[in-house]
């Protein structure tokens, strides 16, 4: 398995969803388990790895893993997936456009990352597009509503789209704790009423789900399994770069 | 009813995919100098230098004999290729702004000082692209990048090197010229910049710079891009041939080459 | 004579490099095994220059000397480095053109030659590092005289042959003194 | 009849020996000890048809190289070590493109500005360090002028033979002094090389020199490739000399270079006074020549290793040699050349201490 669903019928998306926020958001996670979990709607799934910034941890890595459930990665292929080079494939673009698709685009972090999706601006512009503004209070410029309010600022205006919806996600990796799921959404749900829009999932890790599926106060739940781990972690990532 | 073929593939364009995004300029590039080598019919005599940058892989896709050079030493490298290759090759390099106009500055400098017989592409597109957008030399002022983020402050980090204005200060060069590729008119004139450079290579030094685009380091789409291309880059980096054979900087008449230092 | 080291020493510009290339390749012409050790760089340039030139019959081991068995020296700096080095009973030429200071050790062969003044007498001021040559030559016997005019004649042909001629007449000087 | 001799300095020995050995281009930078190596190719190449070419930066002229060798060429630049520091870069690209090259590097005392006097405080970087990733330099170690001549034809050969770069790694003693020493006649050599980029020819593919594999596998693969020419070379060309070994002397000085030479001197008296050492000398710092170190060591109770730096080849030594004998060091850095005399005590202290 790569993501628990839990409550994704409640979760509601356009074709196009876009997932961006800082590093360590656990963007790429959402997205992998998200579109894994779409799938099984039957209808064609692909997702866009667009982080051209950093080599390693993209989801590209997990693309064996994603085409055995039927979900098509698109990346820079062979020996170009490990260049740090920052390609955009071609057909992203004519993905996006395409209406019997569902989209799903993994961007990398930070306004930074989030400046690729300007270079689509003209064909997100057209089509059905979310763009989901994924938060981690654990990270650097989101522990507090005003930097995060500033950081998602930033965000849109460089991917030059709307946020239409926020993922409280915040994390300490393995260590997370039921405490920590709440301290993010103190900070989750002012921001999301400030940008005129709804928290729309809450990432819990897998093990503390029976702790949150019993309150009636929260947004949809989404079951986070950590896959972006190097293999000898458990994960379904080799080391970043090569496969034997 | 026949069908005749408008556009084809050119012929020294090997059939690998190229990796550039969508509306990346390296592809156009890439296609006028080999439409150049195969025009010029030296296929068999070019050889051509790939930097380090985007275009690394620039071996893939022009269909001569290639090397690679570490970044910003393609100069060097292809001087290394003129100095021991007979005289009727053609020797090329490929090189970015990061690559040519930051880390090999050294490198440009001095293979234009000694006249090396060698013809130079230089794509601008104002920031470093491989890396993820940091501000390049030759970023604008003002101008947004990741390492940039208030925008490019003068006071601090200088302004933009224009670099054919630099190297027309010296005596060597017989060919520097600026074109840009962000049109269908300005790409027809820019291959004829190349093909000067590559007709007087065996005179001396020749340097094409290209305007170029980065729509992913811009975060712009490739329309837009032409344009911001246009509004911005061209009032600071104006196309013109700077140097032809012939035309030498006035301060040449001061020198004197019978001078020596001591018998 | 089986093993022999010599020291040679001045301001740079005096030709004591010169002179000990012109033992070193007279001793090479003689069949005999040689080397020539400069000091180089900054050194060379002001202060005292030297090298060390060793000849001996069987192939040398270390080019550099602790203990000269012979200096000569051009200038009082030289004198001053070398005199305390050289090894027991060696030989010592000195020009007294440029150096009017004693000599302190009584265990050394002294050769005294006011090169300058010779050299200048004899027309060609620059040639005085020839005349230490010749009169190093005369006392010490490592090489004969007549190795040494072979290798300045074959050095200073063409242009500078007449430098040559200069040369051979201040080291039979040197020789003869 | 004249002698077949000529009286020469090192570094213009090595610069002549080079042209004899077929090599036409020389690219470098000038600094002090090994400037009468440019120098003289500068007057010497064009009376041969060759090309001579001071570059803007060390940095220029090992990439000078690659291109040079790219064509098939032989190619030498000399630096010093500070210049060789600079020239780490290319000397790792030459490694992945799997390029020949010779680079002769006269040491100076560093590290940093350090000083303009001979050392041999290069070993450690020549032998391992040079330039990053995974990668072996061949490194000569000449002792004399007249070996230097004799390993630069060799450092040509090998590095064709291998397609890899090899050092010529002396100090300032060499390139400054002066020697009578013989050459070999004039050579030329064809570049004619199949995989040089010399201009597409429709008999053959086209040639890309390229040290970039973007696929992990394939780059270890390549890496693989260049550890089995690496792992031939530590079999065919570790070269050694052994010397006054014959009666199987209890202390057993080891010394590379000039300082070997000097080390023959002090063991020469040593011997005179009824002391028995005997000497062993790498001529390659790498591959470095362990079977014949093992062999020379086994009569041996304890080694001491002579250096002009602070300690670097015995690392090497104490490598092979283990915890089975004392392995001591004795050595002068900054540029201090060793005396024969403070040698000789430094060899009497290993029979005291034994």
């Amino acid at each position: 398995m790569l993501a628990a669903s839990y409550d994704l019928h409640r979760f509601e998306r356009r074709r196009v969803t876009a997932l961006v926020g800082s590093y360590g958001s656990g963007k790429t996670e959402l997205v992998l388990g998200l579109a894994a979990a779409a799938r099984q709607s039957d209808k064609p799934t692909l997702i866009a790895d667009l982080d051209v910034l950093k080599p390693y941890f993209r989801s590209r890595e997990a693309g064996q893993r994603l085409a055995a459930l039927g979900v098509t990665m698109l990346a820079p292929e062979g020996a170009l997936a490990n260049a740090d080079l920052p390609i955009i494939p071609h057909q992203v673009r004519s993905a996006i456009g395409r209406e019997d698709l569902q989209v799903f685009l993994d961007v990398g972090g930070d306004p930074v990352g989030a400046r690729v999706l300007g270079s689509l601006s003209d064909v997100l512009g057209r089509a059905s597009c979310d763009l989901f503004l994924v938060v981690n209070r654990y990270r650097p410029f989101s522990d507090t509503f005003e930097r995060a309010l500033e950081q998602a600022r930033f965000i849109a205006n460089a991917a030059q789209l709307p946020i239409t919806g926020v993922i409280s996600n915040t994390h300490l990796l393995d260590e997370t704790t039921a405490d920590d799921i709440d301290y993010g959404l103190d900070v989750a749900r002012p921001l999301a009423t400030a940008l005129g829009v709804a928290v729309r999932l809450l990432g819990v890790p897998a093990s503390l789900l029976p702790h949150f599926a019993k309150r009636d106060d929260l947004p949809p739940l989404v079951a986070i399994h950590r896959q972006m781990l190097p293999e000898f972690l458990g994960g379904v990532v080799c080391t970043p770069g090569g496969t034997a | 009813m026949t069908e005749t073929l408008a556009f084809g593939r050119t012929p020294l364009l090997t059939h690998n995919y190229m990796h550039y995004c969508p509306g990346c300029t390296h592809g156009v590039a890439h296609r006028l100098v080999a439409e150049v080598i195969d025009e010029m019919g030296i296929q068999d005599r070019t050889i051509g230098v790939s930097p380090v940058g985007c275009a690394v892989l620039a071996y893939n896709y022009i269909d001569v004999d290639f090397i690679e050079a570490a970044h910003g030493r393609a100069p060097a490298a292809a001087t290394g290729l003129r100095r021991t290759l007979p005289p009727d090759r053609y020797i090329f390099a490929y090189q970015g702004d990061g690559d040519l106009a930051s880390i090999g500055m050294a490198e440009i400098v001095h293979a234009a000082n000694r006249g090396e017989k060698l013809t130079i592409i230089f794509v601008n597109n104002a920031i470093y692209g491989m890396t993820g957008g940091q501000m390049a030399p030759t970023t604008l002022p003002g101008m947004k990048t990741t390492t940039s983020p208030g925008g490019r402050d003068v006071a601090q980090t200088g302004h933009p090197i224009r670099v054919c204005e630099l190297l027309d200060t010296l005596v060597a060069p017989v060919f520097i010229a600026r074109g840009s590729l962000s049109s269908a008119k300005n790409t027809i004139k820019a291959k004829k910049l190349l093909r000067q450079a590559f007709d007087l290579q065996h005179q001396g030094f020749t340097f094409v710079e290209l305007l170029s685009t980065c729509p992913t380091g811009w975060g712009l789409s490739p329309t837009d891009s032409l344009a911001w291309l246009d509004r911005n880059m061209l009032p600071f980096f104006p196309t013109k041939t700077f140097r032809e054979p012939g035309a030498m900087p006035e301060h040449t008449a001061a020198y004197h080459p019978d001078l020596k230092v001591r018998d | 004579m089986a093993y022999h080291d010599v020291v040679m020493a001045g301001f740079g510009g005096q030709g004591l490099m010169a002179i000990g290339k012109l033992l070193a390749k007279a001793a090479m012409d003689e069949g005999r095994h040689v080397t020539w050790l400069p000091s180089y760089g900054p050194e060379m340039r002001g202060g005292t220059a030297n090298c060390v030139v060793v000849v001996d019959d069987e192939p040398i081991g270390s080019p550099s000397v602790e203990h000269a068995q012979a200096a000569i020296v051009m200038n009082r700096p030289s004198l001053d480095k070398f005199e305390d080095t050289l090894a027991t009973g060696g030989l010592l030429v000195i020009n007294t053109s440029l150096i009017a200071e004693p000599v302190h050790r009584a265990d050394l062969t002294t050769v005294l030659v006011p090169a300058n003044d010779i050299a200048e007498a004899e027309g060609s001021p620059k040639a005085a590092n020839m005349v230490m040559l010749g009169a190093y030559v005369a006392h010490c016997g490592v090489v004969s005289a007549a190795s040494i005019e072979h290798a300045i004649e074959v050095s200073y042909v063409g242009a500078k042959k007449a430098y040559g001629e200069a040369n051979l007449r201040a080291f039979r000087r040197g020789l003869a003194s | 009849m004249p002698s077949q001799k000529q009286l020469m300095k090192g570094a213009e020995a090595i610069a002549e020996a080079a042209i004899r050995a077929g090599c036409r281009h020389f690219f470098g930078y000038p600094i002090t000890p090994q400037n009468e190596i440019p120098e003289y190719m500068s007057k010497r190449l064009p009376e041969v048809g060759g090309v001579y070419l001071q570059a803007e930066s060390e940095v220029a002229s090992i990439n000078m190289i690659f291109g040079g060798a790219s064509t098939g060429a032989r190619v030498l630049t000399s630096s010093s070590s500070p210049g060789v520091s600079l020239m780490s870069e290319g000397a790792s690209y030459l490694v992945g493109a799997e390029l020949p090259a010779v680079i002769v590097n006269i040491m100076r005392g560093g590290p940093g500005l350090g000083d303009i006097a001979p050392s041999q405080s290069d070993w450690s970087m020549m032998t391992k360090g040079w330039g990053h990733g995974d990668k072996r330099y061949i490194s000569l170690c000449p002792a004399t002028v007249q070996e230097a001549v004799d390993m630069m034809s060799l450092a040509f050969d090998l590095a064709e033979k291998y397609r890899n770069p090899v050092v010529l790694l002396g100090d300032g003693l060499l390139g400054q002094m002066m020697e009578p020493v013989i050459f070999p006649a004039l050579s030329e050599i064809a570049p004619e090389q199949s995989w040089a980029a010399r201009g597409k020819l429709a008999t053959r593919p086209r040639v890309i020199v390229r040290s970039l594999y973007l696929d992990p596998a394939e780059l270890e693969r390549h890496v693989d490739h260049l550890y089995d020419k690496f792992a031939r070379m530590e079999r065919e060309e570790p070269r050694a000399e052994t010397w006054m070994c014959d009666d199987e002397p209890p202390v057993l000085v080891c010394a590379f270079g000039t300082v070997a030479r000097i080390a023959k001197t002090a063991i020469g008296k040593l011997r005179g006074e009824g002391l028995r050492v005997g000497l062993w000398r790498p001529m390659t710092a790498w591959p470095f020549p362990v079977e014949s170190l093992q062999k020379a060591a086994a009569t041996s109770d304890r080694l001491l290793s002579i250096e002009m730096n602070k300690g670097q080849m015995v690392e090497d030594i104490r490598a092979v040699i283990g915890h089975d004998k004392p392995v001591g060091f004795w050595g002068r850095s900054g540029g201090m050349v060793p005396t024969v005399d403070e040698m000789m005590n430094a060899i009497r202290g290993q029979f005291a201490n034994a």
